[in-house]
């Protein structure tokens, strides 16, 4: 909400203007600052490294790569202008059906006992498709019947929680095949991750699809007249944060090993933080992946932190909340700050 | 010694007592400090919490599992990483296979609902109508508990027992009393209430009483024997609820922690069990939890 | 798609008969659209020849962007043809009508801020390289060869937010060209640009006619009409009244034809006793936008604000407002220093200011009428124990809006299904309601139609009749010229002279303006 | 000077004209509509009515009525354009910490043991205040840093509940004394809500507060242009919605006769829901409290219906998130419908 007239105006040479600093290096600023606390505090208070441990910075990202995955995909809605807060049940749905189809024969809850030891490609296929179709639906929903974003997939948010605890009655899925199992395992799900980023840095750059993106988000109207078939557009966009959800939901199932219909509760939630921590603009038309890359660190090395510093659970939350708002807060000052010189 | 702790979650009155009943006991022994972590019912989170325990260096962790079926993973990475890992409360999947250093502590959770539900069909007499409130449906204790209640009631002796209704309450004692208040409008009719915790026991409770029901012509059954369970059955309007000796857990996974820990064995398995609580032996608990 | 046919074929297939209406490159004819409540077009027809310049006037609300953005694939009219090289279309979106030859430019600016004047230019049409990458060395050298033949200075990498309301129109005309559509439709382009850039623009124009296009002019200024226009339609209430060749009739013809009656005088220009110095300011400087400004306005005296777009004019009424605080300078009401730090602490000293962007700070759009008419005034009026008077405030507004003669079946329409000179007079009834004692008008009557113009110029003469001081912005010479007491100018954030109403002449102002 | 100009049209009759149908009418009728579907199928399969059964008919507004509490505060920031992610969160806080002031002398496990057997007031007081600050506090962070709405809220709802947590470490509040209790019990969560109801429906139709409120949401910019203090009237309305969130939090301790940290998760979506499922525009400028009265029935007729008609469990989420979309579908095509006529 820009509240300042005259906020929008900079009164700077209009011609030489080149495209100074990005503006993710603000929010770049923030974690280093953040990293630098804690290395500090660790020193201070328990006597070790918080940076040079290779194992810890491993699991700060690889922590948060299943929310980074979805995260690239809500980047894509928020910059649209508008909200996906079916995600985190998208990764519930998508991690039950998914296992239900890696499970090996060795099991024996299997839910389809015909379908068992399949190749790993069919229920990461048949996973990231189903979040692709929940996303379609929503994309469907918003173009066509004009809904608020935030109500359709409010909407989808609470059917598809429901359709993962019906889908086994509440009962985990356990027992999935080793191959399945890998693209969990290690290192791979920040792999994922960071390819995925990096796929949809570039679509949003250096493709069509991304103009039409930031076209959309920044005036719908102009968007239209221009000749963007707007509704097509959006029903693309919400179908890949859905499929982006739904790879998250593979990821999350084989990294757990089993999938349960509890997962992914809040996801949406740290995903959409993620994403404005990182400099996405809720009004829509501005927004980078590379910011939400590093938003999504931002959390994760948040989390590592406070375990490292060994800061009681119950100030932990109450310390989140606070950093969320400051990360925002630093992000608009630094950008005001830049406006003004 | 620093021991990591990582719950399934904080807000559930059955786990805090067990939490505290770890820290309690930790701060009488001397070295030994807990970094206790809340995993939101979340898995993966789980996960992480105990990739960043053994990043941090702890000496050994305890694991509340959110998800019994996601032991395997949780095994495999203290087993990497060679540092002692004890379930407590909820039995692991792999409880048959598990690496050296690692144990379970807990109650036998086939127990809880069975003791209920046999209470509660001794004091119908084995035949009449009950409605089942279970807890979040995709929490493994809620299904276990409900399978146990169809299990009892499928014996010869209690066969004369109907379930008219089952439906999800959330644990909630606000949404237990909605859902007693949902039924009655509905004009079910049944003589005993089976919940698969006290607080939604509590709720139906609370809505049977405002709807004028006289207490004593319904059975009403909890699980847990928390605090306010034990002063509604001292007011006579729950019958039956099964004590689960939260503290005794929790003390019992500190303890097979910190020998692992040094390097000493222990059993794969440690039961704690569960006790039938109803008004005859009340006296007893109250001063427990 | 597209058909292009040399001026010898055409009046070939002309003269054989064998397409009707073949001279004309697009026809309407029996449209008819209606919102709620408003008949927009009742039956009106329009016909563009090929290399011409079709002007469309009106009042306010006659219809004319109905009509056009029905052209652009934008409303499908409820009735009636439309037919394009004598072929009938029907036009099911923008990009339809991209793709049949017809481009607009929309009367609201229509530009997406976060993103380079280059992607905005070529949105949709973006080069691509081998990989099917957006190309984006070339679309800046496709930018910038578009510059050139229009004779644009810009750099194609800013992003348009940064730009000038006057720059943001140039890209929109950029845009509109690029597209080397057979028929351009310019929906009011002129009305936030000065003399020098409309000068170049009608340049743009007459290349563009002379290569067959046929262009569609829409203005509420007279003399732009018999400068680029070689035919004109007027418009009335969504009526068609006619078309005729604008060498044929004079400006009064024209007025008497859209509002149905004469104006006789444009700038009613009163001479009323000048009193004390109402508002006084010294050396009001914001950093980096505008120094050392000073002036004083008397009761009952029209200061008129000329200069150059981007010379300053309007940040200078925002500080002045408190929209902006100073950041040092003194301003002084009836002698008194005060500091305005909120448009609040301004109205409460009995200020009012009308901006100059309707839509970003004018309109509560999606409010109504009644709502958007007394909203500055609840400030100190018509509220008991923090309960508005609703009768009384429904009351006041219902006189003002008669008195400025608003437009519009009642005063629960949503200011936004009004037209843009309507929006106008019920934020100056806004402005009017607090009965203030300093009035800003910043571009009163940007896109307000003859008739409407002259009413806001009576009003504003009446106010400083009554002892108001007025301060007036305005591009349009005339209007200041024929408005003013006295006339600052300002050139780059620096009052460069002031002009007595006896002395002022429009060059004199230029060079001021231009220094 | 003639009047020629407008005898065209009739531009008199401004005075006469008539508001037409209001435009919560359209949701009334959905509301209706899905009554009378469960009262059909009720016929049909469970062989009773659906409506005609007073014990019903309570539960059906009871049972949301929290919900309702925090909706009508929703509902006015809403119409500013913000969102309000933290009243699930401060509904847990408010019930912890009112509890405990709450708790009588004959429970053992008081939180403050000389504070015992207070007057109703005192409880009741602290967690409107309670609530009252954490909306201050949210208010504050939007007018000040010009940080997103729902970025300040996020923060708040992961702070308010690690509060709520960190309060009694978990251990939950009981014991309250009668006189707190009464608050919650029989219909008086229902005269609750509606009192509130009422009073913030004229507040925000009769007096300068509402026309502010909605001025704001309609354009920010031309509000402040227009004199009206926005940073100051954003803190009053966050403040409020906080405040009766506090309420909501008293009513659900009061009606619960314990707390715990985890009540109230996911109130902020149910009362979104019924706020925009009542004809709240989630851009800003629109809406109103009989709208969001209407909402939130909806959803408490919902509830029982499914009870009533004895839905499977598993199926319920599933339906109530198609529900949720559908409702507010139906009112975007009854508006546009209305439009056409
Ligand atoms: N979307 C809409 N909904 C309702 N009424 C509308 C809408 N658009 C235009 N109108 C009405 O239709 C009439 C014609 O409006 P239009 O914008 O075509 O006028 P115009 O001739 O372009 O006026 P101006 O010179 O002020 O731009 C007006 O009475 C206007 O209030
Ligand atoms: N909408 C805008 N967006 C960005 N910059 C603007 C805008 N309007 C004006 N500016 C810039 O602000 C400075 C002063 O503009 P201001 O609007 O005060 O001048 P003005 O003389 O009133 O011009 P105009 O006739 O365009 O209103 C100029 O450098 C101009 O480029
Ligand atoms: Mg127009
Ligand atoms: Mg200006």
């Amino acid at each position: 909400m820009d509240t300042n007239i005259a906020a929008h105006r900079t009164t700077a040479p209009l011609a030489g203007a080149k495209r100074r600093m990005p503006p993710e290096f603000n929010i770049f600023l923030v974690l280093i600052g953040i990293a630098l606390v804690y290395e500090i505090l660790g020193w201070l208070f328990v006597g070790q490294s918080f940076l040079m441990n290779s194992q810890r910075l491993t699991i700060m990202i690889l922590q948060v790569s299943v929310i980074g995955i979805i995260a690239v995909g809500v980047t894509q809605v928020i910059i649209t202008g508008g909200i996906d807060l079916s995600s985190g049940s998208v990764v519930g749905m998508t991690a039950m059906i998914s296992a239900s189809f890696a499970q090996a024969s060795t099991w024996p809850r299997a839910l389809y006992p015909s379908l068992t030891d399949l190749p790993a490609i069919v229920p990461i296929g048949i996973g990231v498709g189903i979040g692709f179709v929940a996303g379609f639906i929503n994309g469907q929903l918003i173009a066509r019947t004009k809904i608020p974003p935030f109500i359709a997939t409010l909407g989808m948010m609470v059917s598809a929680r429901g359709v993962s605890k019906w889908y086994t009655k509440g009962q985990p899925v356990s027992g999935l095949t080793e191959e399945f199992n890998f693209i969990g395992t290690g290192i791979w799900p920040v792999v994922v991750f960071l390819v995925v980023a990096l796929i949809f840095h570039i679509a949003l750059r250096y493709t069509r699809y991304g103009k039409f993106t930031y076209a959309i988000g920044a005036n719908v109207q102009a968007a239209r007249v221009s000749g963007i078939n707007v509704e097509a557009h959006l029903v693309k966009v919400y179908a890949i944060a859905g499929m982006l959800a739904g790879l998250a939901g593979v990821v999350t199932a084989a990294r757990a090993q089993t999938a349960q219909a509890g997962m992914g509760v809040m996801y949406e939630l740290d995903a959409i933080a993620a994403t404005v921590i990182g400099g996405t603009s809720l009004t829509g038309g501005v927004g980078r992946v590379t910011g939400t890359v590093i938003g999504t660190v931002i959390l994760g090395v948040m989390t590592s932190g406070f375990t490292f510093l060994r800061v009681d659970a119950y100030y932990q939350e109450i310390v989140k909340g606070m950093i969320i708002i400051a990360a925002v807060v630093a992000d608009v000052y630094r950008q005001k700050g830049r406006k003004k010189a | 010694e620093t021991i990591g702790v990582s719950m399934a979650l904080f807000d559930d009155n059955f786990l805090t007592v067990l939490r505290n009943g770890m820290q309690d006991y930790a701060e009488t022994i001397d070295g030994v400090e807990l970094q206790i972590e809340d995993a939101q019912n979340d898995v993966a989170k789980q996960q992480s919490q105990i990739q960043n325990f053994i990043a941090a260096g702890v000496d050994a962790i305890i694991v509340n599992p959110v998800d019994t079926d996601a032991t395997a993973a949780l095994s495999k990475i203290a087993e990497d990483a060679g540092i002692p890992l004890v379930y407590v409360n909820r039995e692991p999947v792999n409880i048959d296979t598990l690496p050296e250093k690692q144990a379970f502590v807990a109650s036998d959770e086939r127990e809880s609902g069975t003791l209920q539900t046999q209470e509660v069909c001794k004091l119908l007499g084995g035949k009449g109508k009950a409605v089942v409130m279970m807890g979040e449906l995709s929490n493994q204790a809620a299904r276990m508990r409900t399978k146990d209640i169809h299990d009892v009631l499928g014996t010869d002796a209690c066969k004369g027992i109907e379930v008219v209704e089952e439906q999800t309450a959330n644990w909630s004692r606000t949404q237990g009393s909605d859902l007693m208040t949902n039924w009655l409008s509905a004009g079910i009719e049944f003589d005993a209430v089976i919940a698969n915790n006290d607080e939604m026991a509590i709720g139906a409770i609370q809505a049977l009483k405002a709807a004028g029901r006289s207490m004593d012509s319904v059975v009403v059954a909890g699980i847990d024997a928390t605090q306010d369970a034990l002063a509604a059955m001292a007011a006579g309007d729950l019958d039956v609820t099964v004590f689960q000796n939260a503290a005794g857990q929790g003390k019992g996974s500190v303890d097979a922690a910190l020998k692992l820990a040094k390097g000493e064995s222990v059993d794969k398995k440690v039961y704690i069990p569960f006790e039938l609580v109803t008004k005859d032996n009340l006296a007893d608990y109250q001063a427990k939890n | 798609m597209r058909m292009t046919l040399s001026p010898t074929t055409m009046a070939a297939v002309r003269a054989s008969g064998a397409i009707p209406n073949a001279e004309y490159l697009l026809t309407a004819e029996g449209v008819r659209k209606e919102f709620p409540g408003v008949v927009a077009l009742d039956d009106v027809e329009f016909k563009l020849k090929r290399g011409t310049v079709h002007a469309l006037m009106g009042e306010n609300g006659a219809g004319k962007s109905t009509l056009m953005k029905i052209l652009a694939g934008i409303y499908h009219p409820d009735k009636g043809s439309v037919k394009l090289r004598g072929v009938d279309i029907q036009l099911q979106s923008p990009l339809d009508a991209l793709e049949n030859g017809i481009a607009m430019i929309h009367q609201e600016l229509n530009l997406m801020p976060f993103m380079t004047v280059a992607e905005n230019i070529w949105i949709r049409r973006e080069p691509k390289n081998r990989f099917g990458f957006v190309d984006h060395g070339e679309m800046r050298r496709m930018t910038a060869k578009l510059f050139e033949r229009l004779k644009i200075h810009l750099d194609p990498d800013i992003e348009v937010r940064h730009l000038s309301v006057a720059n943001r129109q140039m890209v929109e005309i950029a845009k509109a060209v690029s597209y080397e559509s057979d028929v351009l439709i310019m929906d009011e382009p002129t009305s936030a640009l000065t003399d020098r850039e409309v000068a170049h623009l009608f340049e743009i124009i007459r290349d563009l006619r002379s290569q067959g296009i046929g262009i569609v002019y829409i203005t509420h200024k007279m003399n732009e009409l018999f400068e680029i226009a070689d035919e004109f339609s007027v418009f009335r209430d969504g009526k068609y009244i006619g078309t005729h060749a604008s060498s044929e009739v004079t400006r009064d013809d024209i007025i008497r034809m859209m509002v149905g009656r004469e104006i006789t005088q444009m700038f009613p220009k009163e001479e009323v006793p000048i009193g004390n110095v109402v508002l006084s300011v010294k050396n009001l400087t914001l950093d980096g936008v505008f120094q050392d400004v000073s002036f004083d306005v008397r009761a009952g005296e029209i200061l008129g604000l000329a200069g150059l777009v981007g010379s300053g004019r309007s940040n200078v009424a925002e500080t002045l407002f408190g929209v902006t605080p100073a950041s040092s300078g003194t301003i002084s009401i009836d002698g008194k220093e005060l500091v305005i730090d909120s448009p609040n602490t301004a109205i409460r000293n009995r200020m009012a200011f009308l901006t100059e962007d309707r839509k970003d700070t004018g309109c509560l759009l999606i409010l109504d009428i009644l709502e958007n008419m007394q909203i500055a005034v609840l400030q100190d009026k018509f509220v008991k124990g923090g309960f508005v008077s609703e009768k009384e405030v429904a009351a006041a507004c219902e006189e003002m809006s008669r008195k400025l003669r608003v437009k519009t079946p009642n005063l629960h329409e949503r200011i936004e299904n009004l037209s843009g000179g309507n929006q106008q007079k019920v934020l100056i009834g806004r402005w009017l309601l607090t009965n203030p004692r300093i009035l800003i008008l910043d571009e009163p009557t940007r896109g307000i139609d003859v008739g409407a113009k002259a009413e806001i110029h009576r009003l504003v003469t009446e106010l400083a009749r009554n002892g108001v001081a007025v301060v007036m912005i305005s591009s349009e010479m005339p209007e200041v010229l024929g408005m003013s007491d006295r006339i600052m100018v300002m050139h780059e954030g620096r009052v460069t002279g002031f002009l007595d109403r006896a002395e002022a002449t429009q060059i004199k102002v230029m060079e001021l303006a231009a220094r």
